[in-house]
């Protein structure tokens, strides 16, 4: 393999492994060359990163080499965490709060059953924004998770207690009522359909 | 192979044609049908029983075919010269723009693959938490949203859920709109020609009877033997009984029967 | 600003943005400076790194940058277990989908109309997946829902506007696609920001 090629695949490799980084032994592995020459290819592109000024770093911290921001750049962040277009909550998140504020406890795989879709991402924003939290643990195969909603979400809305949320089962209700009542109308409608037909003739 | 696996292998009865025509290297813009609608109903009569609704698309198109068939045999006017094209009054006409139009959308879903598969090789990182860069005063995630909001996405979810879980479920009427046509008109003999909607309702609390009861009024309405008013969105509704009897009976009977 | 700490700031600015990507305006706006001289770093910042044959890409995507890995080093990524895995769309709902982005706006009724089957279970997927959404009722009697594609099918596919659909050059109505298009787009409003690159051209 070309230098310049196992260059570029390693620096794709810090790029996609995130934060947890990859130790010179793993990319060596997976490229089947020698760790020292991994190794000097590290060191190099530490060396072109800082000497052409890039916008990320690579360190080496506890064994582990890592593609990261620059201190630098703090300021900019700054201002894109509190750009009006960064939306606090994604469609998603409101989605799986919702679920959580209504159904608590709930488990991940009983909100993703809900939603149909993976929402690993949407439960760790949501966490991470002090939304919903850890509540226990279900007395299911391999004691899932059980999260509900935190303080900090009965606060915003001023709410005494989860109790307090306006009834779901009504809407639960509202909703399977008109879909009977569909079903029903539907039925409605053929027959007025021969009405019609018998007025016509 | 079953002819079932064969079946599930085909997006409907429009797929199947498709594959047919192919199959046989047919000319699509002059299929030839009688040998089609057989291979077809060679299909379909050895479909097991599949979900009743894929039995029905499938028997729909059996049916569409075999009429253009014997439109096919009826006498032709004579040929004043050669068309490449259909024309318009050629039975197979529909049909063929319609396999024409699916194959289009086929074609292109399978460019959509092509992409989604290229696109499947390229993925990025999560992104950094850039709240722990937000300023000391940390907007709240929740700002802008209501109660309501909540409620709401909460309330959608779930009519996606039901929608997606829903089997056709359809209850043994516990009351007919009929019976209920002739309690209504009991009523207004012993209570008088007008009425609260909310009033007859009050012990009506079951959700079917609601809904038959609702019915019930449409149909009096429509045989103009009740008039209806409401002053508001949502205000109750008041009912204004125009005479004619206490019972349906003769002609309209039949079709309230339900 | 200099022109090559301004580039550092925008990689950097992408590199933390990760999958979310950014539009040319959020990192304008973090800059302060016009949204034009963005663009214009953000081209060459491209170039160069396809020029260098760096480990990553920029791709532009539904009207967003994104810093993303390289096709080519799939494989490293496979061994490594850092490439994440996404079921794929099944032909039913690649069909349907194919007629909503080509035909938007559209109703079920019209989808089935030329799939000739049943639609409701692919549409649902395709709801649920955030491929495609509700954007509007039609003037018909029922006023049944219609679909158009979401910001999230042009990422999906990788794809900078919807007039990079395949074929779209070559597709007989591209004309009132586009139109539509941009009128879909003008009606979901920050949702779609492609509609600044539609306006500039």
């Amino acid at each position: 393999m070309e230098s310049n090629q196992m260059k570029s695949i390693i620096e794709g490799l810090l790029f996609a492994s995130g934060d947890e980084g990859l130790e010179a032994k793993q990319i060596a592995e997976a490229l089947d060359v020698e760790r020292s020459e991994v190794v000097k290819h590290l060191r190099e592109l530490q060396q072109t990163y800082m000497v052409e000024q890039r916008g990320m770093q690579i360190v080496e911290w506890a064994g582990s080499f890592q593609m990261t921001t620059i201190p630098e750049h703090v300021s900019y962040f700054q201002k894109l965490a509190i750009s009006p277009t960064r939306a606090s909550l994604s469609q998603a998140a409101l989605e799986t709060l919702s679920i959580v504020a209504y159904r608590q406890p709930v488990t991940r795989a009983d909100i993703e059953e809900i939603r149909g879709v993976n929402v690993d991402r949407a439960v760790h924003t949501l966490v991470a924004k002090g939304l919903i939290q850890d509540i226990g643990r279900a007395d299911l195969i391999g004691r899932p998770i059980l999260y509900g909603t935190t303080k900090q979400f009965l606060d915003y809305f001023g709410l005494g207690s989860i109790r307090e949320l306006p009834d779901s089962s009504d809407w639960e209700d509202v909703v399977k009522l008109e879909q009977e009542t569909k079903l029903l109308f539907e039925r409605l409608d053929n027959r007025q359909l021969t009405i019609d037909d018998v007025n016509e003739k | 192979m079953s002819i079932k696996y064969k079946l599930d292998a085909f997006e409907g009865p429009l797929d199947l044609l498709l594959h047919l025509i192919d199959k046989n290297e047919l000319d699509i813009y002059d299929i030839p049908i009688v040998q089609i609608t057989e291979q077809y109903l060679g299909y379909i009569r050895e479909m097991p029983q599949l979900e009743l609704e894929v039995t029905t698309e499938f028997l729909v198109m059996a049916a569409t075919l075999l009429s253009i068939k014997s439109k096919m045999l009826l006498p032709k006017p004579p040929v004043l010269e050669e068309m490449s094209d259909l024309p318009e009054e050629d039975p197979r006409f529909e049909l063929v723009q319609r396999l024409l139009e699916y194959r289009k959308f086929k074609d292109l879903a399978d460019r959509l693959k092509d992409r989604e598969l290229a696109r499947s090789l390229i993925f990025s990182r999560e992104p950094i938490d850039f709240n722990q860069y937000a300023p000391e005063q940390v907007e709240d995630p929740l700002k802008g949203l209501s109660l309501a909001d909540i409620m709401f996405t909460f309330q959608n979810v779930v009519k996606r859920t039901i929608v997606k879980n829903r089997v056709a479920k359809i209850q043994r009427d516990e009351r007919s709109v009929k019976d209920q046509i002739n309690k209504l008109l009991g009523y207004f003999q012993k209570e008088g020609d007008r009425m609260m909607f909310s009033a007859i309702l009050e012990d009506e609390c079951e959700r079917e009877n609601i809904v038959v009861t609702f019915l019930a009024i449409l149909e009096l309405m429509k045989m103009r033997r009740i008039t209806c008013f409401q002053h508001e969105l949502f205000e109750d509704i008041v009912i204004q009984y125009r005479g004619g009897g206490e019972t349906v009976d003769g002609i309209e009977s039949d079709e309230i029967n339900y």
